[in-house]
């Protein structure tokens, strides 16, 4: 194995010899940044194709893993979703579709897009290739577990997959898998569907707690000399934090799971009262419908938070970048982050308003969810200004930006009416709420998540997405989403409640048939639109434009690799030095419209940058 | 990870502390067994249950994990997220006497 | 471990020194090996996971309507023709505290690259972890003897059963990884691999004695975890 | 250039759907009022925060699109704005939340004139129980559920006696006069929810939820599950009839109570011994 690593034996620790980081500046006080702490990773290189490209130890590949596994199952969840709307817009069409299936549909796609799709992607996807760029590390500080911890990842979805053949299928209790019918006859998949279900969030969360322990200590004490916490660009705030949050989260699911599966399987009571079922009292008694519940949201609301921070931290260097301006307010950004991540462990019941707990929590929990509204609104106004006054770039990239930000705004504020304990009395378990998410956390990441594809596409493979496909892919995808969820808050404020297999011929169903339809066929042109992006980058592979070196015209650290795209270990032989933060565009007095991470003071004093 | 390949060793802390600390968890260990042993009920129980607890859990952080010795900012961020738990405990207090007050009301007194 | 030292760094007490730990470059945490600060974070989480079992069990407790059996007959032993209330658990308490301090002292010797002692310790330590975990096994098959079941137990609440056997089940899993883990460390303490700096078999990492704290660590909240379920399950 | 106009058309078309949508919520039939007047509040605020921001931001791209030679302007932060906007936001959110607490006090609250009802839910149907002349229900147990005992009323519990089971899943109110919706399920959550009440609660197993409102328009109403519970989810329907008083004084005296019900079934039970007997 020794020879796995000769490639690094003439690395060694930067000694104060090399301090200034710059081209031997004049003024070496100006320049001086810290000798490094530790001395240089030591990284395993893989040579077969085996540990290269599948067992892979890099960081790099194992985020595009993360990034493809996840957008597998997003297919799968999206795919799930035009069935159902194909029986909510047209039943008669739908004929082969039972109750059982849809509610089946309905969980599978929640649990496959919150979990398995945008979580994985954020964290594991964007996580894992960004992190250690934009922080000016080798790699990840524990590489062996990032890689088993996709392989647990992997796991998880084939076991997720599996539960689509077991007999009963998949569960069919809702993504919140709510007790007692979760596990009750009556529910479809209440057998082995459920069980498969606890078993691969179990697995999920074990592999998640050995990426996000990387993520975590990657952040904390590997970063280079001079990336200080307050220089380090947004998105890894967003992904950090987001990790947090999920370290602390999960281990609440994972509990909720675990009891739910020994009620299932060993006939203990934790969440199950006494209960009557077609005239037979079961074998259980006393335990708390209501404590599921609990444990569910203690992990559930962090879990929007964990969708939402790494959106929060990728929208802002993009709108930074191609404004080509400073984002606004970069400290007040960051506190927002942390202190939305803060909160979010304090206002879980606000998603059980009506569920029968103690009513005094209403009070409590109305309050901490509306004091979370202001770091959030703060980080919209930074958004829009930071466009004003900017160079705006028309492209690709700022559009979905702009997508963004018209459809969080819109998602943040009917979260306003929800959170607010009394007006979510009528709304809550209506079609507003089903609006109200994927406007907040369906579509808004997913314009991230597409505005990221096309901004580090150029980093990861060197080649141009095609502007024009872009385009198209776009305005389809942001018209045509907007025109789905928009609608529907009003069949929320007719009273039309949600998980409704049909509606039969109630009077507030059938005036909305027609919007029902309208929806439906928006949703599927939307999906379709999806596949774009994949033609889009198959072609972009085959003919796209070559990149080069810092298309954008970005300060981050991860354009600034001495190979593009960055190959395994990120740096070469010495390690990027950073002098200032991610975001010095348009500084007075500078030649070009940026200044990068790594440019010594020295190199550019006379410039009036403010911030350092 | 990390070459800590450095000449000076690192300063270890003297073995009568880890001692002290050992006999110490022995003490309150025995001390905790004897409130379950004359049976004290009520406040006075809880309360001593929940002292000997915390002493306990203190000293095998603080001296035996070397939190004592960790700088503040190792020492914050492993404790602030308890305020979390913190919070989860106290309404969950709330929560199961408000479950038993509706479970007795309407199962056992009935009105 | 007092304040490691780092070339052009100057360290600061207290909260200042907080704040300048925070502001600074490369680490937050100055002079903590990267993965005693993996098991730090990890052992965070994990205490979100006890806490969670602790709090469904205090919910679950709560609000019950059915009489919750009293823990000091139940887990009593009849030793001698005299009933000792929770004498069993006290035993387990003290082997655990018994080899948590075993393991405390191996990090010492750990750190002065004592082989030989660091490496007596550790084994100590397991045969203290294999020994508790054989006690829990003897006082599982003691109440199942007796008709307490995950699902129902002779006593009163069911939920009794369901409690016990999930959170120390939880609790003797995390024991046993610990037990397993000790045994491999007292191997490779003793073969040397430390000294050596000999690369991992797994993760092929150079090999330091900073591993015994780490697994220490781990060791001292399995402990730490125990003190909470002795009083809240045990004593309550 | 485009892209903007777009980004307004959208936003211009958010509040022409808004002003003209033949989509809104029901005519409401009860007192809870202070809510839709609280949703009303949270849109005209909440809206025009939506507005306006949108607005700033296609003027932002109609005004400062890329220009080759341009500089954007450098101003990393800019205290005095972000105190002003910190402390406006807080200002509405509290504006917002206050009304919305003062209502949840109303509806945690119930008024003491209120009628108790008891709600049973069960896979996939409701059935109703009044409290008779005592005005107090009796305790019950789910144990002892069986088909002539629906809610499990235990027999010793004097209070049970006189109350009155609705055999049907159509529950008749009082115009005017507030009711408290106790909510009972035997297996899973449900939730009695009826649009134009706009209040809800869920019903879980193993305990008893409440809520209350006060109907104040005669009609005939559809009573929805609003809580998945199961592949009937969707067809779980009940009705709530809500009468003038007279009317529903003559409904409740066709009412039969706990104990005409066990006698009229032991009656049967004896004469089916009896015919078995000849």
């Amino acid at each position: 194995m020794s020879e796995d690593f000769k490639n690094n034996k003439e690395i060694h620790a930067q000694s104060s010899e090399t301090i200034s980081g710059g081209t031997g500046g004049s003024a070496p006080d100006l320049d001086y940044v810290r000798p490094a702490e530790v001395s240089d990773q030591d990284l395993y290189h893989g040579h077969s194709f085996i540990t290269k490209w599948v067992f892979c130890q890099d960081a790099k590949i194992i985020g595009i893993q993360y990034f493809c596994l996840a957008t597998f199952t997003g297919i799968i969840g999206l795919i799930l979703s035009w069935l159902m709307r194909l029986q909510l817009g047209f039943p008669e069409a739908a004929g082969f579709m039972t109750a059982e299936h849809y509610y089946q549909f309905v969980t599978m796609h929640g649990m496959i897009m919150v979990v398995y799709f945008l979580t994985a992607l954020f964290l594991g996807g964007f996580g894992n290739y960004l992190i250690p760029l934009m922080v000016g590390a080798r790699d990840m500080v524990f590489p062996y577990l990032n890689m088993v911890s996709f392989w647990s990842f992997f796991v998880a979805v084939l076991v997720l997959l599996a539960s689509f053949f077991v007999p009963g299928g998949p569960t069919g209790s809702g993504w919140t898998l709510y007790p007692p019918q979760a596990i009750l006859e009556g529910t479809p998949g209440s057998g082995m569907g459920i069980i498969l279900m606890c078993v691969s969030l179990i697995l999920f969360v074990a592999g998640f707690t050995m990426g996000g322990l990387n993520y975590l200590i990657t952040v904390l004490q590997a970063r280079t000399r001079g990336m200080t916490l307050m220089r380090m660009p947004l998105t890894v705030w967003g992904i950090f934090t987001a990790t947090v949050l999920a370290m602390l989260a999960f281990p609440a699911l994972l509990v909720g799971s675990l009891m739910m599966m020994l009620d299932k399987l060993l006939g203990t009571s934790f969440f199950m009262p006494t209960i009557l079922k077609a005239g037979e009292v079961l074998e259980y008694g006393g335990g708390s419908p209501i404590l599921f519940q609990h444990l569910f949201w203690f992990f559930g609301h962090p879990e929007v938070y964990i969708v939402a921070l790494p959106a929060f931290g990728i929208i802002s260097d993009l709108i930074s970048v191609h404004s080509r301006k400073n984002i606004f307010g970069y400290r007040m950004m960051v506190w927002a982050i942390v202190g939305i991540g803060a909160l979010s462990f304090f206002v879980w019941a606000h998603h059980m308003y009506v569920s029968g707990m103690n009513p005094w929590f209403g009070f409590f929990f109305a309050t901490t969810t509306l004091i979370i509204a202001v770091p959030t609104a703060m980080k919209v106004y930074n958004w829009i200004l930071t466009l004003w006054r900017g160079n705006i770039r028309m492209n690709t990239v700022m559009l979905w930006c702009l997508g963004f930000i018209v459809t969080f705004v819109n998602g943040g504020i009917t979260g306003i009416f929800l959170g607010n304990v009394s007006v979510d009395v009528p709304l809550s378990d209506t079609y507003f709420v089903i609006a109200h998410f994927h406007m907040v956390m369906g579509i808004a990441p997913l314009m991230v998540i597409m505005g990221a594809v096309y901004h580090w596409f150029p980093l990861v493979t060197g080649k141009f997405l095609s502007e024009k496909l872009g385009k198209w892919h776009f305005w389809t995808t942001f018209l045509g989403a907007y025109s789905i969820y928009f609608p529907m808050h009003y069949l929320g404020f007719i009273g039309v409640p949600r998980r409704y297999f049909e509606m039969y011929d109630s009077p507030y169903m059938t005036s909305a048939v027609g919007m029902n339809e309208f929806i439906s066929l928006a949703a599927f042109l939307v999906g379709a639109a999806q596949f774009i992006l994949i033609f889009n980058i198959i072609k972009s592979l085959k003919t796209g434009k070559a990149a080069g070196k810092n298309p954008w015209q970005a300060n981050s650290l991860e354009w600034l690799t001495p190979i593009v795209p960055p190959e395994h270990g990120n740096w070469g032989d010495r390690l990027p030095v950073v002098h200032r933060w991610a975001y010095d565009y348009s500084v007075p007095g500078a030649k070009e419209d940026f200044i990068t991470q790594t440019t010594a003071p020295s190199e550019v004093t006379d410039t009036k940058v403010e911030k350092t | 990870m990390v070459e800590t390949d450095k000449k000076e060793q690192t300063t270890t802390h003297k073995i009568g502390i880890y001692l002290w600390i050992w006999g110490l968890l022995f003490v309150l260990s025995f001390f905790s067994y004897m409130v379950d042993w004359y049976q004290f009920q009520g406040m006075l129980r809880w309360s001593l249950i929940l002292i000997f607890m915390f002493l306990k859990a203190g000293l095998i952080m603080a001296f035996f994990m070397h939190l004592f010795w960790e700088r503040y900012a190792l020492v914050n961020v492993l404790l602030w997220p308890m305020t979390a738990i913190a919070c989860f405990i106290f309404l969950m207090v709330a929560e199961f006497k408000y479950t038993l007050f509706t479970r007795l009301l309407y199962f056992f007194v009935g009105g | 471990m007092s304040d490691p030292k780092i070339e052009g760094y100057e360290f600061k007490p207290g909260y200042s020194g907080m704040a300048q730990d925070t502001a600074s470059d490369q680490t937050m945490f100055k002079g903590v090996h990267w993965g005693k600060a993996m098991m730090w974070i990890f052992l965070l989480s994990d205490t979100f996971i006890f806490s969670c079992f602790l709090i469904s069990y205090m919910k679950g407790r709560g609000s019950t309507t059915v009489e919750w059996p009293n823990p000091s007959e139940v887990f009593g032993l009849h030793v001698f023709g005299v009933d000792v209330p929770l004498l069993l658990i006290a035993i387990m308490t003290f082997v655990l505290i018994t080899s948590s301090g075993t393991m405390a002292l191996a990090v010492k010797y750990g750190y002065e690259k004592n082989r030989k002692m660091c490496g007596w310790l550790i084994l100590a330590t397991a045969i203290g972890g294999l020994t508790f975990v054989g006690m829990q096994a003897f006082e599982w098959s003691k109440l199942i003897h007796e008709g307490v079941r995950p699902w129902e137990n002779p006593f009163g609440a069911p939920q009794f059963g369901s409690f016990f056997f999930m959170i120390t089940g939880f609790h003797g899993t995390h024991v046993s990884i610990g037990v397993i883990f000790l045994f491999i460390y007292a191997y490779k303490t003793f073969a040397g691999h430390y000294d050596e700096r000999k690369r991992g078999w797994f993760t092929s990492m150079k090999g330091d004695y900073v591993e015994i704290e780490i697994l220490g660590l781990y060791w001292h909240f399995v402990d730490l975890v125990w003190v909470f379920i002795f009083a809240f399950f045990y004593l309550w | 250039m485009h892209a903007g106009i777009i980004f307004f058309l959208v936003i211009l078309g958010s509040v022409l759907f808004h002003i003209f949508t033949p989509w809104y919520w029901t005519d409401i039939a009860s007192n809870w009022g202070s809510m839709d007047d609280t949703i009303t509040l949270t849109f005209w605020i909440g809206g025009g925060v939506f507005v306006a921001v949108c607005l700033f931001m296609t003027y932002c791209v109609f005004k400062f699109s890329y220009k080759e030679g341009r500089k954007a302007e450098y101003k990393p932060e800019d205290k005095k704005l972000e105190r002003i906007l910190t402390w406006a936001t807080t200002i509405g959110v509290a504006a917002l939340l206050a009304p919305g607490l003062i209502v949840w006090n109303q509806y945690v609250n119930v008024p003491k004139n209120a009628i108790d009802v008891d709600v049973m839910a069960w896979q996939w149907g409701w059935q109703y129980r009044l409290p008779g002349e005592d005005g107090k229900l009796g305790a019950t147990k789910i144990v002892n559920i069986n088909d002539n005992n629906p809610f499990g009323i235990i027999l010793e519990d004097p209070y049970g006696k006189d109350d009155i089971m609705i055999q049907s899943d159509v529950i008749n109110l009082k115009n005017n006069r507030p009711v408290k919706i106790l909510l009972r399920s035997v297996d899973v959550l449900h939730n009695w929810y009826v649009p134009q009440f706009r209040a809800k609660m869920d019903a879980v197993p193993g305990v008893i939820t409440y809520y209350w409102f006060e109907p104040n328009k005669v009609g005939e109403y559809e009573v929805l599950c609003a809580e998945y519970c199961g592949v009937g989810h969707y067809a779980m329907r009940g009705g709530v009839i809500v009468q003038s008083e007279q009317d529903y004084e003559i409904w409740l005296q066709e009412q039969q109570t706990f104990s005409e019900l066990i006698a009229k079934q032991k009656k049967i039970e004896l004469n089916e011994t009896k015919l078995a007997k000849k």
